[in-house]
């Protein structure tokens, strides 16, 4: 099982990546939603063991590690908070910008890059000559 | 024992307690002011048992260990708990001064105190990780603060980058947690020692993108500038001078704490991408205009020496790593808060900040590069990457410094600001130059902390 | 101000000779034990030396300011209160000097000395509304702050090779290696910077922006002195090594001949001065290659008659300057006539910097001709052409000011500004006709630097001795290059040509220039968007754990594991999520995505509730309920661009690269995941603990009982979590509605 | 919309509670504790601002206008609950009472400052979806406004 499992959550880390380098930015926040999941699904593979659930009156045969079960639960509820809070931020970010593609809030950062070059940037030129 | 449970209260209480309150009111940034200056204090006192009397270690409710999560104050985690909070605490009495302009940062601070708390004073890496989320999430949501819809794009660059992080993090938890059956510290150090090489070097990877992305390292930097320049100066201040150290602190605990090996194995390769964080975040400070970007590139040299020292490791190495983080720390929080001001006082604090980037004395800033050479005394290039690393801070600190704060025009546009903008500033000019001057405290505290990590105590 | 000033700088001055007198003394003060570094100061014959010269001439310098720097500022139109910025400056660096001098532990010896830079760049930029003003303190600090780095290091590799920052125990405790000799270099390289030794010494000239009072301190007898008092405090450990000295020796000729040649050319009088100081310093580093006895005391009272007589005729620039606004030889003449008592006073003291008898100066050449003279020919020959050199530059500096044709008319200067002069000139004149007290402070200081008594006896010996054979040679030679002004000119002018071409001050230029245009490139090609971070995280990580895979062993690090036919139901749903996921990721559209992410999270749950995990299943269905009600909501509110271009079309142009990056960060976390998964755990197990003290904790449900009381901490910090992230979204949708 | 939900909408709030409340009560000894219990009790109100629109909901749910006080209430309860060992000098998490003592209960509800704790959870989870709830539903048409909207 080792394998199975390495496999399923490596695949969804792998498309979660994927999703998250689109230039949709809606499709970056199903990427993070998507590795969140691996993640989750990787807390529980690493389960020392597989069994029953742990609950009192403890069952025959082998019980299923609890820990890893108690990690997982925090995990996903933190995946959610972060998850909602980025989904949000795109929504304002792509009403903010209009957009909710990436080049054009890169975009706003290069123009305000050449704003503050074309203010600035003559003086400091100056500056740097006499400095030389 | 007390102590510590009380210095992790009162931030956590008071923040939540403040969640449902509008911050903008004029007193409510002060009750923060008050809870973090009591943190301060209940820390100071868990530090100076900690020195004076070894580590204070408890667990949850009382049950075992690896039962209940332990938690554990030593030196290293005192030193970088009391280094947050009170950068932290600088932030929040600046922007208490200055109106607060957002109703949420007086409880954000104050949670975010307590997620650095928590992380640096635990025992138990899942217990690390969920004050880490707590500390992020904190700074997600300050990051947001500042004008304009350019800081919404910077905040989704910083978030977005720092949740992959985590997320990688995350899996590396998971991995130690199945090699080593358990989550506590202590007995992680033991079993990894003894681990399988590969899944050991495989995970200590994890943790070291997740730190580096939190440091700001080269490759692993580019949300950082746009995030720094586009927040506000406070916000900016607390990402560089609390949240950063996050990172340095997470590359000690767990590449020296509990992967001691692996660290030694990677060696190189932290050696390597801490020289190109030194020169990339040197030579691109070089060209730029404003202070903001200035300091923000110089965060990322600047985290490269912590890197090189950590790589090379040893007593003298991470003690050095320790050192230079706490000064950079006061550099930054100091040079940030002060970002958007001009006048007599800002500028001879400006100067005061440069000098100390530039690792010249009387500024602390020359404590830490001493410190860092004594670490790569053997390596000529290495000394060498160092020496053309401190040239460049040099041209770009004053640089900048010269363009804002002597060049007649500049002058002409100052905006005199009152007393409030830079009392706090003054404050940490003062620390910065009294540790220039009398440097033992911080060696003596690095010394000890770096003696807690395994690898120092050969 | 500038009275506290010179009183300050009068006290110190009566107090140190008070204690020359007493006989010196010392202190040593823990400083940073933890480093072993210590306030480790004595007053010895070295110190004496240096502070005697730092206070005295400090005082008079500061009184000479108290007139100059109204005046000045008066002509810049700046209000008086600018002089704050100059007067605590200047107090400090004369502190730093009188420290500097007795520092005997490396550390504090380098922060004093840098100390001395940092003071000299807020000087050289006091008129910070000029750009070369700007420009020259700039290029003072980073030469000057930058080279001391080096100091730093050479200390650090001292201290790692013999445990010390304290001198006297490194003296006795250093032998020749190369550690020791590369230390010895890096000081040295610090120490020269600071003495404007070429191929360092361009800032000097360029520091020339700086008011007179500075250039007649710092650039005469104090912040250019530190660098060969450097060199003379540390001289056991440079004479270690015989190369160490003969690399001193050529930077001091080299600095002689570039100084000297170079001051030919100049018009400005302080741009005279500026190269011969490069140059008079050049003999101190030649004394101090040299070495021995004659070496070390020849330089101690050189250091003391050229700072006197520099620093008075640093002062007649300024005055000459002052009376006449005018600051070119070409524009000035004739002023003897209405200056008389400059022109004296700064006739005498360039006497005494051109070694003529009756004046100090004499001495200072006579010791330095005998110490070259008993170095070799060669040095001895080098010397005389050095001194006919200064006595050229010099005759051309004050016959050009004073003799001559009236140029420019001069009118009346204050007092305060001629008599600082005339003391020095005095001092010089005294010196010449009583040289015993001077040489007794020279033998003192030389002793220091050898480590042994020397004595020095300087003295008029009316005969053909070698030293009287090789003045007078010089002083011919010097008439020779004044008097050839046809070849002299076009010399010197194609040297200072030739040095601003190709010399180091262009490779600095250049250098600066070079950093800001990589600087530049690197900035434009930085990327700045959200895709690149992320994929510069996942990219650079996926290649550390390439290299992590390659460099420890592999074989049995990975295992299948056991399947059985229990565990088909885990495969079927894990395998469902998968083909959830790519739908997820394939589909272009907004709601059959987040559709499909909740077919995930469900097969996911159905797989922890498969794997005995209820608890887990039931928060998952739930958590997936809230977060797919959450992304419906959100995109149905996207604007309606978004909404528009949403369809098949447009493939990212990024395709390709996408989906290789997305390989890579897979192909990474299987690795990671799967290595850690094939591990048999190691040590007893938490969990099997937990399930045990379960009862204990009244409870029955394992899980439960972890999140609520074993780590109820860690629930809590993640309902904190929670708690910040919808503070987070309130704040953010809040300001939607109040925009 | 569906009549089955405009009829069923307002009316699954009171079960949803019942249901939470057996979940906490049950929660130590079986599946489910006071998280799951919150986001049901959440879900609910959910679903009652999405069918009626965030103004109707506002005014028939008035505890929902101040869910933000109740999700601090809570995270201070749980932190009470969480850190009152600390006043006996006692590390965190130290429930009372303490291990092998006999614990008073109330039918299967035991009380034991545990289930303080996971009060103060559900408190907390609860009102603070129930805030992410309403400042989403505020983007949403309202469909008093515009019952002809078929999203």
């Amino acid at each position: 099982m080792n394998l199975v499992f390495a496999l399923a959550a490596a695949i969804l880390f792998g498309i979660g990546a994927y999703l998250v380098l689109q230039r949709d930015l809606v499709r970056l926040v199903l990427g993070v939603a998507v590795i969140s999941q691996s993640a989750v699904l990787t807390l529980l593979a690493a389960s020392l063991r597989l069994g029953a659930a742990p609950i009192y009156p403890l069952p025959e045969g082998t019980l299923s590690d609890p820990l890893s079960q108690a990690m997982a639960l925090t995990a996903i509820v933190i995946g959610m908070a972060v998850t909602a809070l980025l989904l949000v931020l795109v929504f304002r970010v792509a009403v903010a910008f209009r957009s909710d593609e990436l080049e054009e809030v890169a975009g706003e950062e290069v123009s305000l890059d050449a704003r503050l070059e074309e203010t600035e940037g003559e003086a400091h030129e100056r500056e740097e000559a006499a400095a030389r | 024992m007390t102590a510590l449970s009380i210095a992790l209260l009162i931030p956590w209480a008071a923040g939540v307690a403040l969640l449902a309150v509008d911050g903008r009111r004029a007193w409510v940034p002060w009750i923060s002011v008050g809870a973090l200056a009591a943190t301060l204090i209940t820390l100071g006192a868990v530090a100076a048992q900690v020195l004076a009397s070894g580590p204070v270690t408890m667990t949850t409710g009382n049950w075992p260990v690896g039962v209940g999560i332990t938690l554990r104050a030593d030196a290293l985690g005192v030193t970088f708990a009391l280094l947050s909070v009170a950068m932290l605490t600088a932030a929040v009495v600046h922007e208490a001064f200055d109106g607060v302009a957002e109703r949420e940062f007086p409880a954000l601070v104050l949670l975010l105190a307590a997620g650095l708390e928590g992380a640096f004073l635990t025992g138990d890496i899942f217990n690390f990780y969920v004050f880490f989320e707590l500390a992020l999430a904190a700074s997600y949501v300050l990051a947001l603060h500042g004008p304009g819809p350019r800081v919404l794009g910077a905040g989704l660059v910083f978030t977005a980058v720092n949740v992959v992080g985590t997320f990688v993090f995350l899996l590396s938890v998971a991995g130690v947690y199945r090699v080593t059956a358990t989550l506590d510290m202590a007995r992680i150090g033991e079993r990894m020692a003894v681990a399988d090489p590969n899944a050991a070097i495989l995970i200590a990877v994890g943790f070291f993108v997740a730190f580096s992305v939190k440091l700001g390292l080269f490759p692993f930097h580019f949300w950082l500038p746009t995030v720094y320049t586009a927040a506000r100066p406070a916000v900016a201040a607390i990402l560089s001078g609390s949240v950063a150290n996050i990172g340095a602190y997470g590359l000690l605990r767990f590449g020296a704490g509990l992967l001691p090996r692996e660290l030694e194995l990677a060696a190189g390769a932290l050696i390597v991408l801490g020289g190109a964080s030194i020169l990339y975040g040197g030579v691109l400070a070089i060209s730029r205009r404003s202070a903001g970007e200035m300091l923000a590139y110089s965060a990322i040299g600047q985290v490269g020496y912590v890197l090189v020292a950590i790589g090379i490791g040893g007593p003298v190495g991470f003690a050095a790593a320790i050192a230079y983080a706490i000064v950079n720390a006061a550099n930054k929080t100091m040079l940030f808060l002060t970002t958007s001001q001009r006048g007599v006082v800002v500028g001879g604090l400006f100067a005061l900040g440069a000098l100390s980037i530039a690792g010249i004395p009387p500024a602390a800033g020359f404590v830490g590069k001493l410190e860092v050479f004594r670490a790569v005394v053997g390596d000529p290039v290495v000394a060498g990457v160092l020496l053309l690393g401190s040239l460049l801070s040099l041209v770009y600190a004053f640089e900048v410094y010269q363009v804002e704060h002597w060049r007649p025009a500049a002058d002409a546009t100052a905006v005199r600001v009152s007393w409030r903008a830079w009392v706090v500033p003054v404050a940490l000019g003062g620390v910065i130059l009294a540790l220039g001057v009398w440097p033992e405290p911080l060696l003596a505290l690095s010394d000890a902390a770096a003696r807690v990590l395994p690898g120092a105590n050969p | 101000m500038a009275s506290a000033a010179s009183a300050i700088a009068a006290v110190l001055f009566v107090a140190l000779l008070a204690a020359w007198a007493a006989g010196g003394g010392s202190v040593s003060l823990p400083w940073a034990p933890t480093l072993g570094i210590r306030l480790e100061l004595s007053l010895d014959g070295f110190a004496i030396l240096y502070a005697l010269l730092a206070t005295g001439i400090g005082f008079l310098v500061f009184v000479y300011g108290s007139g100059y720097l109204p005046a000045h500022l008066g002509h810049q139109r700046r209000p008086a209160s600018d002089a704050r910025r100059f007067w605590p400056w200047m107090v400090v660096f004369m502190a730093a000097m009188v420290g500097l001098a007795m520092a005997l532990d490396l550390v504090l010896l380098f922060v004093l000395f840098d100390i001395t830079a940092v003071a000299s760049y807020f000087l050289i930029g006091f008129d910070r509304q000029r750009a070369e003003a700007r420009g020259a303190a700039f290029m003072a600090l980073l030469v000057t702050a930058g080279s001391a780095v080096a100091m730093l290091l050479g200390a650090v590799l001292l201290y790692s090779e013999y445990g010390t920052f304290s001198l006297p125990v490194l003296f006795e405790r250093a032998h020749p290696t190369p550690v020791t000799t590369a230390a010895a270099a890096l000081i040295a390289v610090a120490a020269l910077a600071k003495s404007a030794q070429v191929p360092l010494h361009f800032w000097l000239p360029r520091a020339m922006e700086a008011p007179t009072p500075v250039s007649a301190y710092l650039h005469s007898a104090a912040m250019v002195a530190a660098g060969v008092l450097v060199l003379g405090r540390i001289h056991p450990l440079l004479a270690l090594d015989p190369a160490v000295l003969d690399a001193l020796l050529l930077i001091g000729f080299a600095s002689i001949a570039v100084g000297g040649l170079i001051a030919l050319a100049q018009d400005e009088l302080k741009q005279v001065l500026a190269h011969s100081t490069i140059s008079q310093y050049g003999y101190v580093v030649v004394l101090y290659g040299i070495g021995g006895a004659h070496g070390a005391v020849a330089a101690a009272l050189y250091v003391v008659a050229h700072a006197i007589a520099k620093s008075a005729l640093f002062m007649t620039a300024g005055a000459v300057t002052e009376a006449t606004g005018e600051s070119r030889l070409s524009r000035l003449g004739g002023l003897a006539r209405e200056l008389p008592v400059v022109a004296v006073a700064s006739g005498i003291a360039a006497a005494s910097l051109a070694a003529l008898p009756l004046t100090l100066g004499f001495f200072k050449d006579e010791l330095f001709f005998e110490a070259a003279a008993e170095e070799s020919p060669l040095v001895g020959a080098l010397a005389v052409v050095a001194a006919g050199l200064t006595f050229a530059y010099l005759g051309r500096f004050w016959l050009g000011a004073f003799m001559g044709r009236r140029r420019t008319p001069a009118s009346r200067i204050s007092p305060l500004l001629v008599a600082p002069i005339v003391v020095l000139a005095v001092v010089s004149i005294i010196g010449g006709l009583f040289v015993e007290p001077f040489a007794r402070l020279a033998a003192g200081a030389g002793a220091v630097t050898v480590g042994a008594p020397v004595d020095a006896s300087p003295g008029y010996h009316l005969d053909l001795g070698l030293a009287n054979v090789m003045a007078a040679a010089a002083w011919t030679l010097g008439i020779v290059i004044l008097l050839a002004t046809s070849v002299r000119e076009p010399v010197a002018r194609a040297v200072a040509a030739a040095g601003d071409r190709l010399g180091p001050r262009r490779v600095y230029g250049l250098g600066l220039l070079a950093f800001e245009r990589l600087s530049e490139a690197a900035h434009r090609a930085e990327v700045r968007d959200l895709r690149t971070s992320l994929a510069a995280v996942l990219v650079p990580g996926a290649v550390l754990a390439a290299l992590g895979f390659f460099a420890t062993p592999t074989e049995g690090a990975y295992a299948v594991g056991p399947i059985s036919a229990a565990d088909l139901p885990i495969v079927a749903l894990l395998a469902l999520g998968v083909v959830a996921a790519f739908t997820a990721a394939r589909d272009r559209g907004r709601l059959r995505p987040v559709l499909a992410l909740s077919v995930l999270g469900a097969s996911l749950a159905g797989v922890y509730a498969v794997m005995g995990a209820p608890d887990v299943a039931l928060v998952a269905v739930v958590i997936e309920t809230v977060v797919t009600l959450v992304f419906v909501t959100v995109f149905s509110q996207l604007p309606a661009t978004v909404m528009g271009r949403a369809g098949p079309a447009a493939p990212s142009p990024h395709r390709i690269r996408n989906v290789a990056a997305g390989i890579v960060a897979g192909v990474t976390a299987f690795g990671v995941i799967w290595t850690a998964l094939s591990r048999p755990p190691l040590g007893s197990s938490d969990a099997a603990q937990d399930i045990q003290l379960t009862p204990l904790a009244h409870g029955a449900d394992v899980v439960t009982v972890i999140l609520a009381d074993f780590r109820g901490l860690d629930t809590m910090v993640e309902i904190t979590v929670l708690a910040v992230a919808v503070l987070g979204v309130a704040s953010l949708l809040r300001r939607e509605r109040e925009p | 919309m569906s009549p089955v939900i405009g009829v069923v909408a307002p009316r699954i709030l009171a079960p949803a509670v019942m249901l939470a409340a057996g979940l906490i009560v049950k929660g130590y000894s079986d599946t489910g504790e006071g998280f799951s219990a919150g986001v049901i009790v959440a879900l609910a109100i959910g679903l009652r601002y999405i069918t009626l629109g965030r103004r109707r909901a506002d005014r028939t749910l008035a505890v929902a206008r101040h869910a933000n006080v109740v999700a601090a209430a809570g995270l201070l309860i749980a932190l009470g609950f969480g850190f009152q060992g600390v006043l006996s000098g006692a590390p965190p998490f130290t429930h009372l009472p303490p291990p092998g003592s006999p614990v008073i209960g109330i039918g299967t509800l035991e009380l034991t400052t545990a289930v303080g704790f996971d009060v103060g959870l559900f408190l907390l989870v609860a009102g603070s979806l129930t805030v992410l709830i309403r400042y989403l539903t505020e983007l949403l048409p309202d469909p008093a406004d515009d019952p002809g909207d078929e999203r």
